[in-house]
């Protein structure tokens, strides 16, 4: 049977995959651009670290570092970690792991990753025309943003396009996963990525709406000036900050749901042993989603925002993490008795349960209101996320990309390399983010061009870091590239998996499944 | 034909359904943030807010309250019409749903101009001169307002767009999803204006 | 580094963050090490049949019971810091903190206005804040205290000196391009030195004239106009505003260039309404001093603008 | 046919009431009163106009309403234990 590769539509070459209706090859075209953006938002990444290798202005000017940690930031955010994972692999496995032909509507799935161009290329015309590159920071606070002579409509309306092509990926794995399971695909048998995706999907489908209003009236009240959160007009804006975060919490929800779920994927499979708490770690998705859209507050316990409201949101920001804590404990315990290989996903996902624990757990310190009064703004909640984002979501990504590129590309990749590359990236990420703690907690804030000279040790170290994480970066994604050409030919099932995207061949034919399985048994049972 | 397979694949009309409501439960929260903020500032200056509500004019309010719901009505009727097989008359609802939505929208432009010449649009002078309570009483009225007519423009597009498909006879009596979504997205903006109503016209 | 133990937030905040480490090192030790030690024991090669295990309700309801205990103490133990964070105790010293772009202003309550701020040791100090334009962040990393200064609003802050010496005073929002040199410092007294100094200023005040500095130049430092104009030649974010008057200069006025020459109307109008023209090659980022400036002190810059040779 | 119209008429009164009921001033009761006759409407409108009553395959989906309604209650509320208690 040919491969979906093979089988061209109405149209060829690249037309065939810019106007493809298959889920997989719109996976692979979120891939592409979604890489890409990372490529650039790593670059920016290692410009702020290099200006900041020594006090004083090194290599730039403060207007050009504050649009450069901005850009960082929102090509991060929105262009890399909230549409990777569900718009890459969710994409590309949700259907063959529920033993689906594609998703439920294809064309709107084509149409969201148009829609998601769209506003990419919206926030990167942005640069080049009004009064320059944004500089407001991803959180465009007001008044802030409404006062800067930059050019911040253009960018925002782009964050607001983006945040469209999300809804509809959201609505489309929720009908996915409701009417297109096959045959004895009960909602237990699904695999728990299935499980991440659908959780993260309600959010994006929930919350999206409301940053997408918010950003609207910023736009409308720059443009035109009808008063909502100007305080010049009356305005109240905190009431910015509500808004913001009540997406924006739950975004950071997005980013890491679909991650757990490759984790609870890889797990298994290379223990050889079905996963521990199937069900636990199935609800827990679902109290992380719902519980964690009403922990918004946190971002704002020196906002000037009412001291019960505090109170109230930092008791509900602990709640959250206990779900997390669970998934965790049962994700060792499945390594209890099982019988381990350590192939180079399992090595990502191991590493991800230790830097998301380190990240999750420095969160606490920040849900804390008394240590939060210190730590807020400063590096070390710059840490704090670069540990749950990079290090979880990020190393996910790495992990999954092991995991599944003999089925998306047909091809093994260096089985030795991985490795190099994985000792380059843990001593570099760490060498990198953990100084930043430290600076946090003795003082430096965030969103610094220049600092003083007390921080200049840990924050050249952290550059150091930054370079070695380069090389990691490099040779990963280096072997990856390489044999995508070069690489020998892959098996259908090299690492022994019991989900039904292993049962087909890899790469898999046009429509999956040439008859719809019927499916009998949950997702990791290897006997 | 690959790309056109997935036409040819079996209708799912229950998942599409579903796609259509988990697309209104979002539009909800659109309209969420801005009701979020309506309660805010009303609780932080009812005073004005009374005082703003009166110069609105109220039975243009309650007219294009009317409208909106009559023209629900024929909407329903064209909807129910189509699945008798009976286009013509589905049509003919149809297009009425059409005319009430372009009266509603001409309502609406005429309410906003009469405002409009009294000085009272956003970063006006004249607004900006009055109390900080009614600059947002009317910014918060022109944007739920301007952004729920949008919404009825949208569906006027979409209602449209069934005229032809009907006339087509893309979208008929065993094919009549098309029609259906197009409606629940209609009732739906008839929705927020129920809420709208009272809340912008009726304050007291 | 800052300074040991300077106040007292500094203690409360050191044990509840000493709290949460402990518990926090514990667990992520205790999980690497099942993580690796598992890994090495079940290895493939040393355990080649693995052994299913479904789950176990005992455990998940002791995995999910203890973390909720934990967090929950450490909750409770956050918010008694955060409670005695807030409440300001009887008899503070009341300091008005005005932020702006990118200065702060400190206002004592017999009306003395400072660039730095100057306190008594031990002595509960009430902060209020608010902002002319953006928001700001107060933030004195040694006492470990913060605060946002938003526009349209007050908030409050209080701290307790322990130590004598000057720290640091960061801003700690985002505020635009010179966010990162929004500094200024605490300069903690003795009790008596302060007093002395208190009142030494509070006399200056009351004679309107003070000895040394004259007034223009006193209020382009209170106003925070040196934060963007050098007055020697050096361009900030501003045009430096050394031999400006009677300077033929290049503004842009509603996005059309143009020539002028630089008088008295144009230095008011340049306070009152920054924006109307723009110097050329400048973002247009000048805060207005309507509202913000009386009519006497706006005049007496102009008069102080125009002596700066 | 004959209940769309029925319904149709019991929204023009309700909101003839609604109107009629502004006038009076009945203080936090008018915003009440005015909410529920909207809730009512909206009622109307779903479960007959868009046929939730109806939705037999799904009923699930009958849920998803009063739920989204929860969430942005949930928003609300703890928006106002910020703004009223500051
Ligand atoms: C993937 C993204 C992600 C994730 C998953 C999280 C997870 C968490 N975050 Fe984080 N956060 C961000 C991304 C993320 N965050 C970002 C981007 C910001 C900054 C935004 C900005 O201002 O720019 C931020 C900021 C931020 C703040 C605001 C800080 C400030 O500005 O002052 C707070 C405060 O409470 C916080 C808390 C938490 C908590 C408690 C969790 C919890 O969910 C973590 C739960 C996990 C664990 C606790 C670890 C695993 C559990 C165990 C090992 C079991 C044992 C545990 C216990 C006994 C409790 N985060
Ligand atoms: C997905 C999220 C994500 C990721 C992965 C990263 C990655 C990195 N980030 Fe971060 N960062 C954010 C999200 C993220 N960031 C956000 C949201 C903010 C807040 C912004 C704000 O305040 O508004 C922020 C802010 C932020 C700051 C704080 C700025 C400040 O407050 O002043 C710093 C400072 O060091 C930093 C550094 C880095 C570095 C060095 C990396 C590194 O990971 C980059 C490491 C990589 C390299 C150095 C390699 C370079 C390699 C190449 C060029 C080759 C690439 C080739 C291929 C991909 C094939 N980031
Ligand atoms: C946030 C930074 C900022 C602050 C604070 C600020 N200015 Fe300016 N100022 C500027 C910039 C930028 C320009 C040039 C652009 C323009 O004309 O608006 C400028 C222009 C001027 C000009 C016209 C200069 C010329 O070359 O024509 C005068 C006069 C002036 N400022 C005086 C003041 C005074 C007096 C204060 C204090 C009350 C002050 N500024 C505070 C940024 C600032
Ligand atoms: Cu002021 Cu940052
Ligand atoms: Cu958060």
């Amino acid at each position: 049977m040919p491969s979906f590769y093979e089988e061209n539509g109405r149209f060829r070459g690249f037309w065939a995959w810019i106007f493809s209706t298959d889920h997989k090859r719109i996976g692979l075209l979120y891939l592409l651009s979604i890489l890409s953006f990372y490529a650039i938002g790593v670059l920016l990444g290692f410009l702020i670290r290099l200006e900041l290798i020594a006090p004083g202005p090194t290599i730039m000017r403060p207007q050009t570092y504050n649009a450069l940690f901005t850009l960082h930031g929102v090509i991060m955010i929105f262009l890399f970690v909230i549409p990777g994972i569900p718009a890459i692999f969710g994409n590309f496995f949700l259907p063959i792991q529920i033993g689906a032909r594609d998703v439920a509507f294809p064309k709107l799935n084509l149409l969201s990753w148009w829609i998601y161009m769209g506003g990419a290329a919206l926030a990167i015309l942005s640069l080049f025309t009004g009064g320059g590159p944004i500089d407001t920071g991803w959180t465009f606070y007001v008044p802030y943003s409404l006062r800067t002579p930059v050019n911040v409509p253009l960018a925002v309306l782009g964050v607001f396009v983006l945040g469209f092509s999300s809804i509809l990926t959201g609505i489309n794995m929720v009908t996915t996963t409701h009417q297109l399971r096959a045959p004895g695909m009960t909602w237990f048998r699904l695999p728990l990525f299935v499980w991440g995706i659908y959780a993260t999907a309600w959010i994006q489908i929930l919350v999206t709406p409301v940053v997408g209003i918010t950003l609207l009236l910023t736009l409308m009240e720059r443009l035109v000036g009808v008063g909502i959160f100007d305080p010049a007009k009356g305005g109240d804006p905190l009431l910015y900050q509500h808004l913001f975060w009540i997406y924006s919490h739950p975004a950071v929800y997005i980013m890491i749901l679909p991650a757990m779920g490759i984790i609870s994927e890889i797990l298994p499979v290379f223990a050889r042993r079905t996963i521990f708490g199937y069900k636990a770690i199935a609800f827990s998705s679902l109290a992380i989603a719902i519980v964690g859209s009403f922990v918004w507050g946190h971002h704002m316990f020196v906002s000037g925002q009412s001291d019960v409201a505090s109170v109230v949101f930092s008791l509900l920001t602990f709640l959250v993490a206990v779900p997390s804590g669970v998934k965790v404990f049962n994700w060792v315990s499945t390594l209890y008795k099982g019988s381990i290989e350590v192939a180079p996903p399992l090595l990502f996902a191991l590493t991800f349960i230790f830097l998301f624990a380190i990240g999750g757990l420095t969160g606490l310190f920040q849900g804390a209101l008394a240590t939060d009064v210190h730590l807020h703004d400063t590096y070390w909640v710059v840490g704090h996320f670069h540990y749950v984002i990079f290090g979880g979501t990020g190393f996910a990504i790495f992990g999954a990309l092991h995991y599944w590129f003999p089925k998306m590309f047909g091809r093994m990749y260096h089985r030795k390399i991985p490795y190099i590359a994985w000792g380059l990236l843990f001593v570099g990420f760490n060498t990198l983010y953990f100084p930043m703690l430290l600076l946090g907690w003795q003082g430096m804030p965030r969103r610094y061009f220049d600092y003083l000279p007390q921080f200049h040790s840990l924050q050249f170290l952290s550059t150091i870091g930054s370079w070695i994480l380069i090389g990691g970066l490099i040779l990963m994604f280096g072997n990856l590239v390489h044999c995508l050409f070069k690489g020998e030919k892959a098996e259908s099932n090299p690492w022994g998996g019991a989900t039904l995207e292993w049962q087909i061949p890899s790469p898999p034919p046009r429509e999956n499944f040439d008859e719809i399985p019927l499916v009998s048994k949950g997702p990791y049972e290897y006997r | 034909m690959i790309n056109d397979r997935s036409m040819e694949t079996h209708r799912d009309d229950l998942g599409s359904t579903l796609g259509m409501w988990l697309f209104l439960l979002s539009e909800i929260l659109l309209f969420g943030g801005l009701f979020l903020l309506y309660a805010i500032y009303r609780f932080n200056y009812s005073q004005s807010f009374h005082l703003a509500a009166e110069s609105l004019n109220r039975p243009i309010g309650a007219l294009n309250t009317v409208i909106l719901l009559t023209s629900s009505l024929t909407m329903a009727l064209s909807l129910y019409a189509l699945k008798q097989k009976q286009s013509l008359r589905s049509l003919c609802f149809l297009l009425s749903t059409i005319l009430l939505g372009l009266l509603f929208l001409f309502n609406k432009y005429w309410e906003w101009a009469s405002k409009f010449e009294h000085g009272v649009y956003p970063n006006a002078t004249r607004l900006l001169e009055r109390e900080r309570g009614e600059v947002l009483f009317y910014g918060l009225y022109y944007s739920m307002t301007g952004l729920h007519a949008l919404h009825v423009l949208v569906g006027i597009g979409l209602l449209t767009a069934m005229v032809y498909f009907i006339r087509k006879g893309k979208v008929h009596h065993e094919r009549y999803l098309p029609l259906e979504n197009s409606g629940l997205y209609w009732h739906l903006v008839d929705i927020i204006w129920v809420f709208l109503f009272p809340l912008f016209y009726l304050i007291t | 580094m800052i300074r040991g133990l300077t106040g007292l937030s500094d203690e409360i905040v050191q044990n509840i963050f000493l709290y949460i480490a402990v518990i926090s090192v514990s667990i992520l030790v205790l999980i690497t090490f099942l993580m690796i030690y598992f890994t090495f024991r079940y290895h493939r090669r040393r355990n080649p049949h693995p052994e299913d295990i479904h789950g176990n309700l005992w455990l998940e309801i002791l995995w999910t019971v203890i973390p909720t205990l934990l967090v929950l103490s450490m909750f409770y133990y956050g918010w008694t810091g955060f409670h005695a964070l807030k409440k300001v105790p009887e008899g503070a010293l009341k300091v008005k903190i005005t932020a702006r772009t990118w200065s702060w202003l400190f206002e004592y309550e017999n009306g003395l206005k400072e660039t730095e701020l100057t306190i008594p040791i031990e002595k509960p100090i009430h902060l209020q804040l608010t902002s002319q334009d953006v928001i700001h962040s107060f933030y004195v990393p040694a006492f470990r205290v913060k605060q946002d200064a938003v526009p349209g609003m007050t908030t409050s802050l209080w701290f307790r000196a322990r130590d004598l010496g000057t720290y640091d005073v960061l801003c700690a929002e985002y505020c635009g391009q010179q966010h990162a040199y929004m500094l200024t410092k605490v300069r903690v007294l003795s009790e008596e030195e302060f007093y002395r100094w208190y009142e030494e200023k509070g006399k200056e005040l009351q004679m309107k004239k003070p000895v040394g500095v004259p007034l223009g130049e006193r209020l382009f430092q209170e106003k925070g106009c040196m934060a963007c104009h050098s007055v020697d030649g050096t361009p900030r974010v501003g045009p430096t505003l050394k031999g400006l008057f009677g300077k033929t200069i290049v503004v842009m006025t509603e996005g059309k260039e143009r020539q002028l020459k630089v008088d008295e109307d144009y230095l008011r109008k340049s306070l009152l309404e920054p924006n109307a023209d723009v110097v050329k090659g400048f973002p247009p980022i000048m805060p207005s001093q309507k509202g913000v400036s009386t009519e006497e002190d706006i005049t007496e810059l102009v008069r102080y603008m125009k002596e700066l040779k | 046919m004959n209940t769309y119209i029925y319904i149709w008429v019991s929204l023009v009164m309700l909101t003839g009431l609604s109107v009629s009921t502004a006038g009076r001033n009945w203080g936090r009761w008018g915003l009440t009163l005015a909410l529920l006759i909207a809730f009512i409407k909206s009622g109307l409108i779903l479960n007959y106009f868009m046929h939730l009553k109806d939705q037999k395959k799904m009923k699930w989906i009958r849920w998803m309403i009063p739920g989204i309604f929860a969430i942005l209650v949930f928003f609300i509320g703890l928006t106002f234990l910020d703004i009223a208690l500051r």
